[in-house]
């Protein structure tokens, strides 16, 4: 068997629902691959770690991988299970936000590390200032791991994930209602989520190129899996959390809105939503994300052969 | 014997009726929006108005509802009774009952917090036994090289001014990268932090000879090793246990903060994890657990002094 | 190589410099006592460096010392900022809270024995807890700004410096409090007058224990929320942006600050504890 | 009281009537004292003099209120040991100095007076005076490590004398100095008290100086602390150190020799 | 080395000539020792008497090889001190008994045997045979906080003796013990002296103890270390505690102290 390491971009959740339930299903055995998944966490930076050879493919989001590509990690999206994105600002609606026009003196709660780009983006297309909170800026946090935040009205709006903590927050009982939602990919400043990504040498050995596509082909497999059997795949992610602090309930409900996200079950690059992800992030404004158009940042040989069988 | 448990016990009770105290006016809040939701009548305006109010006025003025600060799902600061409930359920409650727990599959749950008391105990262990034995090593070398002690010894002090805790998740990420990954990792940073102290009390100690023995020594023409062997490490062993019990404590919070970011169970990654799920209760339990295994860790020591000081023939 | 192998010479060559420097009555000369830490801080330096470029590290993993030292001087104005938001408001101001409650809380304990026997065993308890568990709930309860960082601080101080100030207060020998017996005097006098200047020594032992924490304290607790500046906060997303260099410039302040604020309480110990004998060389 | 003691014969300024102190430890009771009767009489120098563990510092500290005894009674003054410690009747000097090393030779002599609430002036006149009186004028702002043993401890001396206590209790002042820095601190001693005529009690492990110094020698004997012998000391107030080659000076020595032999334990 | 001992007059076992030392302190430089020149012949016991700082503890280590004089020629036993050291030519017994507490009165007396390799059970034989010498039998497996000063005192004395050194240095082996035991053990140490005729150089403070042990006695007195005084005693060898009120014992006592008196700095 084939090995392929593969590096999450969070903890173990729902979120990566596919790969686990490949795992499990045999869909790994069935490609001849022994596959070993790394858990991510906060302060685990997946780009990092295939810089450092700790794993052979990451899941990443697209900002993050470009902007490490400029830092001089060469990496190149593969397959992007992921269509649409799930980022999403949410506000108490009680703030009188509205509108992104209202943004301005409330302070927002961004999450960092790599995923504050698309905002920051945004803000800069909004004409919006990020140093504090004024007439015509905002007041920026690094939101930490929970929704606290917002339910103790630290923040007005912070950054939540349709799958995740929006939930956590309707568990926290507050009612939609009471909320303002402001999605990523309603807003046009959308980027893309989940994408697998590889160093660019590696992709020189054509061994490496058909692991990978029995790999994405396998992934592919779990994901329709999942799809199909959402209490299935959220056990199996239950019985794979090491920490034992997920609960059932939660990562059923995550299952359904990450099911959304992964539209068809085509792991082909959109090329059109990999130019508007590039044109959002070098609209950052005075410190954009990228300086330059990306070259070679994807490539669809993987996906190709992939689909090939 | 009652004389040493008494005190003790009013002190506990009396933090914990402050605990309980502090309950109230801790959740009182997010009670009040609670009631409010399910259509009760509450005083203090809206929500954002109740923001700019004082908790004891919210709690005063809504007595109604306000000791539901102790039954909180998500409270900010749970009740006492709520922390022992959780702490109950994730040790012996999972372990009997649970799906996974020992009694069902022969293992211990990766749900209840003896497993990860477990996992953070192996790390702490071999984090501190690498850092106390580095660290004798290098007072051993500090105290016979004057070049070493006059190089390492200021590093030594600014080392530890250096945030290694905030170095630690990318330690854990780098070692991880290049293929060093489980316990490993997170006993480079207890290492770490348990070597400076244990440095600091062995070359007090290895010095603690006066002139007048090690003269003596002289006059046998014993050499270096023998002077070490026989008189040095003896007459440091004091010094040692009290920097050991020292270390061991910061072994393990090292432990614990390598943990967080590598979410591979122990304690630390479960306080996270309760963290980012905002299960308070969840941290408090783990937090609670963290220092039994502490208060556990540094008796150890102190019953392994006793032990050593007793063979040495050291009166109690 | 060719680096790693001249990594390898520097070092050994350092050695033998400083072995050199401290051998005979050289080592006393106030010179030789500065230069040579000086010298093991470079070649360690130097050492990283070469082995840095030899081994052709990626700068993703490990930066080479000049380039985090480029990194620092093109970002002055930012890291001055974190400096201010980290050390400044929140080790600074919570190690202050946290010391001043401790030393009241210890003349109490000093005062009723019944404290002394109940509080102090908690104390020690808590000493040895890992307080940095309380980060994310402190930054729950007193927010995303320098107060909830300073809570931590104040919680990671007080025992410490508790125990050491109580052990302090009681390191008079018989003969010190039966003089005082024998003059008539009440606790005050004794108290100031004879145990809080002997306890000095130890309060500043716990102090420099204190100040460290304080430093960790400030900076972990960063990493479960902060605003945008913030060493801690400078660490963790520089690290997620692949920004190594900075990281490290980051860490560099850190140190700094640390080094810095510790000789200050060094140099206000010498001048408070002049008459102990550790300090009378 | 001016009435009462001139009523007595003796007038004694110490009157202890079979005392007795029994430590409680954890090796059961220790009794440190057994049945002491002893008078001082104003004026009066006392030595005690014994093996070591016999109860000297024991008696001591009963009088200066730092022990309470057992049984027996024990007046000072015609008070309560604990009535004169209040009235502050006592210098005691310790057998090491005990300066506060945070103070200056001068702060420290002050400091019993601060706590007594002298003055400021008073505090400084007195200070000097004593100084002067135990030969360290000059020192005052030198700190206690920077002088020399014999210093520190007639420094600590002066500490004693400077509020002007009715009694003077010294525990083996002089235990840890060489012979020769002794000699000139115990010619000293003597010439303070002739001086002052303050009531002294003294406690030494040194035969000659016990016999040099005192008007009235108390010899104990240990496990239980008893007193073995008074000998009241026929030797002139004018005492020049060559007395202690005089005949009357070794007969005396022999006799306390003998008693200490006598009570000895076996090594 | 016999053929030349017997082929000299005195056959001195130590000679020092025109010995200097000086310390170079923070301060400036100190001269601890100012042109001495002694010379001890095989069995003498000697004693160093003067004031505190005068150079008896720095003599005594140059002797023991633990400083090296500045100027000047010091030789034992015709060696060089560091190869009389290397030749195990001292037993050393300093002020405090110095025990390891976390050895049995044995194991201590052992540990200098177990340094030099002798076999173990020689070690056992010795251990026991100067256990028996400072009449300790039986207390060999006791440790040394168990037993008292006095004893503790004699353990540290057998230490130096089980090794058979050839010169027996002890510094101020007994200033820390109340006079009555001190006579104890100085009674004991004569014995020792008598039984083993080792050549001892022995520093005390006090002039009784000085006069009642010694063949020869060196006063010496300070800043610089200057020997000013040799006396041979005329006592006998025999020398019953009562001695010291005899006329010739007080004769010697007075020209020592005499000695240290005109030496001694003003305090
Ligand atoms: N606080 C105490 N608790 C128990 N026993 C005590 C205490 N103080 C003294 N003793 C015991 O009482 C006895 C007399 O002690 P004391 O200190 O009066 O003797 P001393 O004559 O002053 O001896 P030394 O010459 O050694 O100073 C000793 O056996 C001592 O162990
Ligand atoms: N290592 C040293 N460095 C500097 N000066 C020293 C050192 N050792 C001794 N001295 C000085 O040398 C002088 C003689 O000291 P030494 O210890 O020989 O005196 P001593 O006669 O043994 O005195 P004591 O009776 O107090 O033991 C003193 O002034 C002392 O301060
Ligand atoms: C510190 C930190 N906070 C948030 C994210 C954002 N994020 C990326 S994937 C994911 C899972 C969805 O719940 C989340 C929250 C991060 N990477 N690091
Ligand atoms: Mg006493
Ligand atoms: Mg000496």
């Amino acid at each position: 068997q084939d090995a392929v390491t593969l590096q999450l971009k969070w903890v173990t959740q729902a979120q990566f629902a596919g790969y686990y339930a490949a795992q499990e299903q045999g869909f790994y055995d069935e490609e001849n691959l022994d596959v070993t998944i790394l858990p991510g966490g906060p302060d685990v930076a997946p780009t990092q770690v295939i810089a450092g050879g700790g794993a052979d493919v990451i899941v990443e989001w697209m900002p993050a991988a470009l902007a490490a590509r400029e830092a001089g990690v060469p990496l190149v999206n593969i397959a992007q299970p992921f269509d649409a994105s799930g980022m999403q600002l949410t506000c108490w609606a009680d703030t009188g936000i509205e509108s992104p026009e209202d943004f301005p003196n409330h302070t927002l709660g961004v999450w960092f590390s790599g995923n504050e780009y698309p905002f920051l983006s945004w803000m800069s297309q909004l004409g919006v200032a990020t140093d504090g909170k004024d007439e015509d800026g905002v007041e920026v946090l690094k939101q930490g791991f929970n929704v606290d935040p917002l339910i103790q009205r630290q923040a007005d709006c912070i950054s939540t994930m349709t799958y995740n903590e929006y939930g956590q927050v309707l568990d926290a009982g507050v009612t939609p209602e009471e909320l303002v939602n402001f999605k990523y990919e309603d807003q046009g400043v959308a980027t893309l989520e989940d994408g697998l990504y590889v160093l660019e040498e590696n992709l020189q050995d054509p061994a490496f190129v058909d692991r990978m596509a029995r790999f994405v082909r396998a992934s592919m497999r779990g994901w329709e899996w999942a799809k199909e059997n959402p209490e299935e795949a959220a056990q199996i992610v239950l019985d794979n959390d090491e920490t034992g602090a997920q609960t059932i309930e939660h990562q059923t409900r995550m299952m359904g809105e990450i099911a959304k996200l992964i539209t068809d079950a085509d792991p082909a690059l959109d090329p059109a939503a990999y130019e508007r992800t590039v044109a959002t992030l070098m609209a950052g404004g005075s410190a954009p994300v990228i300086s330059a158009t990306p070259e070679g940042a994807w490539t669809a040989a993987v996906t190709d052969a992939a689909k090939a069988q | 014997m009652r004389r040493a448990v008494l005190p003790v016990l009013w002190v506990v009770m009396a933090l914990l009726a402050l605990w309980y105290v502090a309950a109230i006016p801790m959740n009182i809040r997010e009670v009040v929006t609670e009631a409010e939701r399910g259509g009760a009548e509450v005083w203090g305006g809206t929500a954002a108005e109740r923001q700019d109010r004082s908790a004891w006025a919210l709690a005063l003025r809504n007595p109604s509802v306000a000791l539901n600060g102790w039954a909180q799902e998500r409270p900010r600061l749970p009740a006492p009774h709520q922390v022992a409930q959780e702490l109950y359920a994730s040790t012996i409650g999972e372990e009997v009952f649970g799906r996974r727990g020992f009694f069902q599959t022969g293992e211990l749950s990766n749900r209840s917090l003896v497993y990860h008391a477990g996992v953070t105990l192996g790390a702490t262990v071999v984090g501190f036994l690498i850092g106390a034995a580095a660290g004798v090593l290098l007072a051993i070398g500090i105290v016979h090289n004057r070049a070493m002690d006059m190089s390492v010894m200021p590093w030594a002090v600014i080392s530890q001014t250096i945030p290694i805790v905030a170095l630690a998740p990318m330690i854990i990420v780098v070692m991880n990268s290049v293929g060093v990954q489980g316990l490993l990792p997170k006993a480079v940073i207890s290492a770490y932090l348990s070597f400076f102290p244990v440095v600091v009390g062995m070359v007090k100690g290895l010095r603690a000879p006066d002139r007048m023995q090690l003269d003596q020594m002289h006059t046998w023409s014993a050499t270096q090793a023998e002077t070490l062997w026989k008189l040095r490490l003896p007459a440091s062993v004091p010094y040692l246990f009290a920097s050991l019990k020292i270390a061991i404590a910061a072994a393990l919070v090292g432990t614990i903060v390598g943990e967080l970011p590598v979410q591979r169970g122990g304690l630390g990654a479960r306080m996270l994890a309760g963290s980012y799920y905002g299960q308070t209760t969840q941290i408090w339990a783990a937090l609670l657990m963290a220092a039994v295994l502490a208060a556990f860790l540094v008796w150890l020591m102190g019953w392994l002094e006793r032990r050593t000081l007793r063979a040495m023939g050291v009166p109690a | 190589m060719m680096l790693v192998i001249l990594a390898i010479l520097v070092w050994i060559g350092a050695w033998a410099l400083n072995g050199w420097l401290t051998r005979g009555g050289r080592h006393r000369s106030p010179v030789v006592r500065t230069a040579v830490p000086l010298i093991f801080g470079a070649t360690v330096l130097l050492v990283w460096e070469l082995l840095v470029r030899g081994l052709e590290v990626p700068p993703a993993i490990l930066p080479a010392p000049s380039r985090i030292g480029a990194t620092f001087a093109g970002n002055l104005p930012i890291l001055w900022g974190d400096f201010v938001q980290t050390i400044l408001k929140g080790a600074l101001s919570g190690l202050a809270i946290g010391v001043a409650a401790a030393l009241v809380v210890a003349v109490l304990v000093d005062r009723y024995d019944v404290l002394r026997r109940g509080l102090l065993p908690v104390g020690s308890f808590m000493a040895a807890l890992p307080i940095v568990g309380v980060a994310p709930i402190m930054v729950m309860w007193f927010g995303f700004g320098w107060q909830s960082k300073a809570a931590v601080v104040v919680l990671m101080v007080f025992f410490p410096m508790l125990v050491n100030t109580v052990a302090g207060l009681q390191d008079t020998t018989q003969m010190q409090r039966d003089l005082m017996r024998t003059y008539g005097a009440g606790y005050w006098p004794t108290l100031f007058k004879l145990r809080l200047p002997a306890a000095m020594p130890f309060v500043f032992n716990g102090l420099k224990v204190a100040f460290t924490l304080a430093m960790i304290g400030a900076i972990v607790a960063e990493f479960f929320g902060s605003p945008t500046q913030g060493i801690g906060f400078r660490i963790s997303t520089s690290n997620g942006a692949l920004q190594l260099d900075m990281v490290w410039a980051a860490i560099l302040v850190g140190a700094l600050a640390g080094s810095a604020v510790y000789g200050i309480i060094s140099l206000i110990e010498r001048g408070v504890t002049f008459w102990h004998p550790s300090q009378r060389t | 009281m001016a009435a009462a003691s001139l009523s007595q014969t003796s007038a004694p300024v110490i009157a202890a009537r079979d005392l007795n102190l029994v430590f409680q430890t954890a090796d059961g009771p220790v009794q440190a004292l057994k049945d002491v009767s002893l008078s001082v009489a104003k004026g009066d120098f006392v030595s005690f003099i014994g093996p070591s563990g016999c109860g000297k510092t024991t008696l001591l500290r009963c009088v200066a209120a730092l022990e309470t005894p057992t049984s027996g009674t024990l007046t000072v003054n015609g008070l309560t040991p604990d009535e004169a410690r209040r009235a502050r009747a006592y210098g005691y000097v310790f057998q090491a100095a005990g300066l506060y090393p945070w103070r200056t030779i001068a702060g420290n002599i002050r400091l019993p007076l601060e706590i007594m609430g002298f003055p400021r002036a008073e505090q400084d006149a007195r200070v000097d005076r004593v100084l002067k009186l135990v030969d360290l004028a000059g020192f005052g702002r030198k700190y206690p490590w920077q002088l020399s043993g014999g210093m520190q401890q007639r420094a600590s001396i002066a500490r004693a004398l400077a509020f002007d206590a009715d009694i003077l209790l010294m525990d083996e002042p002089f235990g840890a100095l060489d012979e020769i820095v002794r000699d000139r601190l115990n010619e000293e001693v003597l010439n303070l008290w002739a001086r002052t005529g303050k009531t002294t009690l003294f406690v030494t492990h040194s035969i000659p100086e016990a016999v040099y110094l005192s008007t009235k020698i108390v010899v104990m004997s240990p496990r239980p602390g008893r007193i073995t012998d008074v000998i009241d000391s026929p030797l002139p107030r004018e005492r020049p150190l060559d007395i202690r080659e005089s005949p009357e000076f070794l007969a005396i020595a022999h006799r306390v020799r003998e008693g200490l032999r006598a009570g000895h334990v076996e090594l």
